[in-house]
């Protein structure tokens, strides 16, 4: 049992891979949903995937920036997330609904 | 610097000075504060010493001044005082509306001086997100609710996508300043060009960028969230906001992506966008039946213009750059502040509702046609001034793309006339509006600014910018 | 210890609290007794039948209590790092701090004056 | 980290869990002899000598209680929230030292299960999760009540968390460390008696309100106030899953005591604990340390209790009022103060 | 793609569970499960970042994301009961067509990850991700973004507050429901 060795036989190209797969999930969900709420959570998700991508680069090049990139996306994604739901309440308060399509009011 | 800050400290100045008033006219401290701030420019201009700003980066300020910088700053900060200028008589109600104006200023002018991918992106968001909000500011309208929530979703999602671009960049080269990039991204010879992250990361930046800028096939967003908005939130994203995105993306690419090996991966893909974004921008907005959306389409067509600057030679097309952004905002100002006055007498802004519009106000007229002229490109104006940099720039790289625009520039005419036939042709008796003293004021900035350049380009394009390389 | 290493004995803590759980859950549902009965499984309403839906929507004043929460939370995330090298960085770092501290002070006063946080009214 | 540290850990982990387990059973008889003391009462006192075995009947009974699934319940995040609860409340423990370190069998065994760079952010983040057990476990009753519950449990600790927060940071900016372990050693000066709250009583009251509303604890326990919401959030719950609501509240209880030994009383820090016979006997000096520390922790847990049958109850706007209008204010104040004072006297 | 066999079972395990919560994410009907699926994923890649030794990421990621941006998607959901509402799903063209715009981006990158990341070495320096050394570089070379956060934030909340809060003007504007709250 050693994780240490275990954490160095990872190559960069895993991580690159895992994420991402975790941002063409978090595509797909935003093309194919049409909640806002749900929709928000996907792209939530892309930029957790997109995080990821940061930091592994960042810790295998020993490399601060890119964490602190990644800390600043989160931050910024906090204040998003936070003007986007009040956007979304405000939305229910007069339509009783979060589902996009509804928002068929204006032609596409 | 100076002018960003003023411009930071007086949006708290406002915020809190209208908190708990009904009625207070923070509108005139606004303009007097962008006024400050524009001032500042020629002064910054002035002092500004930096020949080459890759080399004089102020260490751990992640954003530069130079000569560049001001200039489209000073665009923007014209362009954000005719917005406000001509619509504050009515619609701001609160100072908190004005401070989250003055707020996306910051984030825009941000946008002009990053040196590092990290004030980009908070430049971005800073622009973006009281944008999202003013968007919807009318809570009880729906459609202004539409809006709002399509606007933050597509927002989001580019960013998204502009952040993967980012994490793609930084695998591919290892840094996330500009500079340092610049120098890295050509990758060694030996590896043919940049690497494959870095190209893939370069793609998808465009992309995101392409989705604040509404390019095709990223525009699908902007003609609704156009029309939902409340006027003056549409004019804000129509010019400042697209005028900043313009800037950051010339910043980014012409600076850190320029190396001929870089360029020659990015400026195809670029200029097949540009070319899409033109046909359809123009194609568009002939189908539309309805003024706002008309020129939310017509706005596509000049981001499609507008990218011609990106992919031609920095040093020819920075200036054409600056004269299209100056025209185009001017004549958005005049164009909205005419179709606002109109939906507020008639309920909408269907072409019908511009019936005998010329007629009836011999001044409006005169510069709702300046206005469209210079849209379209028509000599004299400042328009046609902007059109003919932007071609010739672009005109020994991308000989195609060239006529693509010209064809557009042609479709467009048949659209501005439809506008100019409504207004000027029919019989209808259209209703008289009398702007007040202070409108008049900003539309005689604006139909000064699109006349003089549109007489003496030079008087931009001959000032001197130091070697941008 | 600063290594990754370091935190596999928080996932075994992890890991024995949720077998735990688990366990103590299932062995319950399984001694127990389980008679149930309509009214046994109604939901509790004091004793008389439930009206209408549980779930009904709730005042806005707890959604900007939570947007403000997660705006505040993030900025006091900001000072942690700080506070870690509070030392070091003397002055200069104190004066950075205070110009952050007086933009989340302008936040916080601005939110308060518009009354965000009434909740007797 | 090889095999025997890993075994050493593991039977540190099994023993704080019995211990927390056991601690918060008998805290239920604790709360209840309190309260008949403040009450001039006898309290529990049938089963066993001084009704010593009542909190193991009330368990036992625990378990062989039906258990009650409302039909309009979502089951699963039924099931889920106390579980939840109960894990989040069972892990915040991983990071506190318990004492210094023994010396067995030749190996130096330390007495906290993980140090970790990040320590008390730790124990914040996981304050932070566990609003979901309580969330989610009173959306999922389906029952008004237990919405109402829930909705004010998670405003209201969502809302202390803040101040917490920002207390915690002066603290920091004199340990200049997140490990628990460090800001315990660095308490042990004058002789073992350089404890933080000399240098931040303000804080330390700070902190202390914004515990007692974290755990739910009177006179913040509005989110399970009987006289308007029947039981709160856990009103539909029977059998274990009530069980473990409460235990998780009595282990938060524990735990956030011992978080305010460590980070304002010295933790495991006694007075002339730098005495020379100590340091050739390291057993005894582990053995007194833990002792101290948990003479603190129930000094912690007494003064919670003696608080809960003492002040009446606050209303809820009240207590928003407190958490966002006095609290945050003064915490910022006493993070400047302190980053002021430090840089002025040097420290 | 990189041989299954080759790849360390910690990192495999995380990643197994961080795709299967994400899909799940993406796929639940119930919004509310597809935050608490959210949450998960959320921890799991907390534990990628403590594997990549990005301790206090780790950590923010877990206060910042699954203890309060979750906290409120999960106050939005519950409070305005959307769980109920059945979502019509889009139909099988959508289905395809977005999961066709998702594959082949994941071509893409997948092309363009083969031709290149070999030349990132790993570097055995492990300190970077600690909260001391980030805080350094922080409240040095980025300064300037750090101030402009906060203004960010102000941003946020005069916005958050102007949507939220009811206009003192018109009183029965804005509450949601007829009924009062607790």
């Amino acid at each position: 049992m050693k994780p240490d060795s275990i954490f160095h036989t990872v190559e960069i190209s895993h991580y690159i891979y895992l994420s991402c797969v975790l941002f063409c999930i978090g595509l797909f969900g935003v093309l194919f949903r049409r909640n806002a709420i749900v929709l928000l959570m996907c792209i939530e998700l892309m930029l957790n995937a997109v995080n990821l991508l940061f930091t592994a680069f960042s810790s295998y090049m020993g490399d601060s920036s890119g964490q602190l990139f990644v800390f600043f996306v989160m931050v910024v994604a906090a204040a998003e997330a936070a003007v986007g739901l009040a956007i979304l309440v405000m939305m229910f308060r007069n339509t009783r609904t979060t589902d996009v399509s509804f928002l068929s009011n204006l032609k596409g | 610097m100076r002018s960003l800050l003023l411009i930071f400290l007086g949006a708290i100045a406002i915020l809190f000075a209208g908190l708990g008033k009904k009625e207070i006219r923070m509108l005139p401290w606004a303009i007097a504060l962008l006024l400050g701030a524009l001032v500042f420019i020629p002064m910054d201009w002035i002092a500004n010493e930096q020949p080459d700003w890759v080399n004089h980066i102020v260490p751990y300020f992640m954003m530069v001044f130079d000569r560049s910088a001001l200039a489209f700053m000073a665009v923007i900060i014209i362009a954000a005082m005719l917005v406000l200028g001509l619509f504050g008589q009515r619609e701001i109600t609160g100072s908190d509306q004005l401070g989250l104006i003055l707020f996306s200023l910051c984030g825009a002018l941000i946008l002009c001086s990053f040196t590092h991918m990290v004030m980009l992106f908070l430049g971005i968001e800073a622009l973006s997100i009281p944008l999202f909000v003013l968007a919807g500011s009318r809570k009880k309208d729906l459609r202004s609710n539409e809006a709002a929530i399509k606007y933050f979703l597509m927002g989001a999602f580019s960013t998204a996508i502009f952040l993967m671009g980012c994490a793609f960049v930084y695998g591919g080269t290892g840094t996330l300043d500009l500079s340092v990039m610049q120098r890295v991204i050509p990758g060694s010879a030996a590896m043919g060009g940049m690497t494959g992250l870095a190209k893939t990361g370069v793609v998808l930046l465009m992309t995101g960028l392409c989705f604040k800028i509404a390019a095709v096939p990223f525009h699908f967003w902007s003609p609704d969230v156009y029309e939902g908005s409340p006027n003056r939130t549409t004019l804000f994203m129509a010019t400042v906001v697209k005028i900043a995105s313009f800037s950051a993306f010339f910043r980014l690419f012409n600076f850190a992506f320029s190396s001929p090996l870089a360029h020659g991966n990015w400026s195809f893909v670029l200029a097949i966008l540009a070319a899409a974004t033109i046909l359809v921008g123009n194609i568009g907005a002939l189908a539309q039946r309805n003024l706002k959306r008309t020129m939310a389409y017509s706005s596509i067509a000049h981001a499609g213009y507008m990218l011609l600057a990106i992919l031609a030679n920095p040093l020819e097309s920075f200036w054409a750059l600056i004269v299209y952004s100056l025209a185009y905002a001017g004549s958005s100002a005049v164009v909205f502040y005419i179709l606002n006055k109109v939906q507020e007498k008639k309920g909408n802004t269907e072409f019908e509702s511009f019936n005998g519009f010329g007629r009836a106000n011999r001044w409006l007229g005169i510069l709702l046609i300046l206005a469209l002229f210079s849209m379209a490109g028509i000599p004299v104006t400042a328009g046609f001034a902007g059109k003919f940099l932007l071609f010739s720039a672009a005109f020994t790289g991308f000989k195609w793309l060239v006529i693509v625009a010209l064809l557009g520039s042609a479709i467009s005419i048949a659209y501005y006339f439809r506008v100019f036939r409504h207004a000027f042709l029919t019989e209808a008796d259209g209703d008289i509006i009398k702007p007040e003293w202070q409108d008049s004021v900003f539309l005689a900035i604006a139909a000064t600014v699109l006349l003089l350049i549109g007489i003496w380009p030079a008087l931009i394009t001959g000032l001197q910018l130091f070697e941008l390389h | 210890m600063s290594t990754s290493a370091g935190y596999i004995p928080i996932l075994l803590q992890i890991l024995v609290a949720v077998g735990f759980v688990v366990l103590a859950l299932f062995l319950s549902s399984k001694l127990g007794p389980s008679r149930k009965t309509v009214q046994k499984d109604e939901n509790f309403e004091c004793g008389i039948e439930s009206q209408g839906n549980a779930r009904y929507p709730i005042s806005v004043k707890y959604f900007l209590t939570a947007i403000l929460f997660v705006l505040f939370d993030v900025e006091v995330i900001f000072f942690y790092p700080y506070a870690v090298n509070f030392k070091d960085m003397g002055m200069e770092g104190f004066i950075a701090v205070v110009t952050f501290v007086a933009i989340f002070l302008a936040g916080f006063i601005y939110v308060w004056r518009k009354g965000a946080f009434e909740w007797d009214k | 980290m090889e095999l025997s540290l890993l075994f050493e850990k593991s039977v540190l982990i099994l023993i704080l869990t019995a211990i927390t387990l056991g601690i918060a059973t008998y805290l239920t008889y604790g709360e209840r002899k309190v309260a008949a003391f403040l009450q001039d009462r006898l309290g529990p006192n049938r089963a066993g000598i001084y009704g010593i075995f009542q909190p193991l009947a009330d368990a036992g009974k625990m378990f062989f209680k039906e258990e009650l699934i409302p039909r309009n319940a979502e089951k699963w995040l039924f099931i889920m929230g106390p579980g939840l609860a109960m894990v989040t409340a069972c892990i915040t423990s991983a990071v506190i030292p318990w004492g210094t370190d023994l010396v067995l069998f030749g190996r130096n065994i330390s007495l906290q299960v993980a140090d970790v760079d990040i320590g008390i952010l730790y124990i914040m983040g996981i304050v932070s999760v566990g609003v979901y057990g309580i969330m989610i476990g009173g959306w999922a009753s389906n029952n008004k009540y237990s919405l109402y519950g829930a909705i004010r449990a998670s405003s209201q600790m969502i809302s202390y968390e803040l101040s917490m927060g920002l207390a915690l940071i002066a603290i920091i900016m004199m340990s200049g460390s997140l490990s628990l372990r460090e800001i315990v050693d660095q308490q042990s000066g004058w002789h073992g008696m350089k404890w933080n709250i000399l240098f931040q009583p303000l804080g330390f009251i700070l902190f202390f309100t914004c515990a007692l509303a974290e755990t739910n604890r009177a006179p913040f326990d509005l989110p399970e106030c009987e006289t308007e919401l029947i039981g709160g959030y856990h009103t539909e719950y029977s059998s274990m899953k009530l069980g473990f609501y409460l235990f998780a509240e009595y282990i938060n209880m524990f735990v956030s005591s011992a978080v305010m030994s460590i980070v304002y009383l010295g933790g495991y820090n006694f007075p002339f604990m730098d005495a020379a016979w100590f340091s050739t006997h390291p057993n005894w000096l582990g053995a007194i340390s833990v002792a101290v520390m948990f003479a603190k922790v129930s000094f912690f847990i007494f003064l919670f209790m003696w608080i809960r049958w003492t002040l009446p109850r606050f209303r809820y706007d009240q207590l928003m009022h407190l958490g966002w209008k006095s609290l945050i204010p003064l915490a910022l104040i006493n993070m400047l103060l302190t980053g002021l004072g430090m840089l002025l006297w040097g420290k | 793609m990189p041989e299954l066999s080759k790849i360390p079972w910690p990192f495999l395990i995380l990643s197994f569970i961080s795709i299967l919560c994400a899909l799940y994410v993406v796929t639940s009907n119930s919004p509310i499960r597809s935050v608490l699926a959210l949450i998960l994923t959320f921890f799991s890649i907390s534990a990628h970042y403590v594997m990549l030794n990005a301790q206090f990421l780790a950590i923010v990621n877990l206060i910042v994301y699954a203890g309060a941006i979750m906290v409120l998607f999960l106050f939005v959901l519950m409070l305005l009961n959307l769980n109920k509402e059945t979502e019509p799903l889009k139909s099988n063209k959508w289905l395809i067509g977005a999961a066709v715009s998702a594959g082949l981006l994941l071509l893409v990158f997948t092309a363009s990850i083969q031709t290149s990341s070999e030349h990132i070495m790993r570097h055995p320096e492990a300190g970077t991700g600690l909260v001391k050394s980030l805080g350094k570089v922080l409240f040095t070379d980025y300064l300037v973004p750090f101030e402009l956060s906060g203004i960010l934030f102000l941003a946020a909340m005069v916005g958050a507050v102007m949507l939220g809060k009811r206009d003192a003007a018109n009183e029965s504007d804005t509450e949601i429901t007829g009924r009062e709250e607790v």
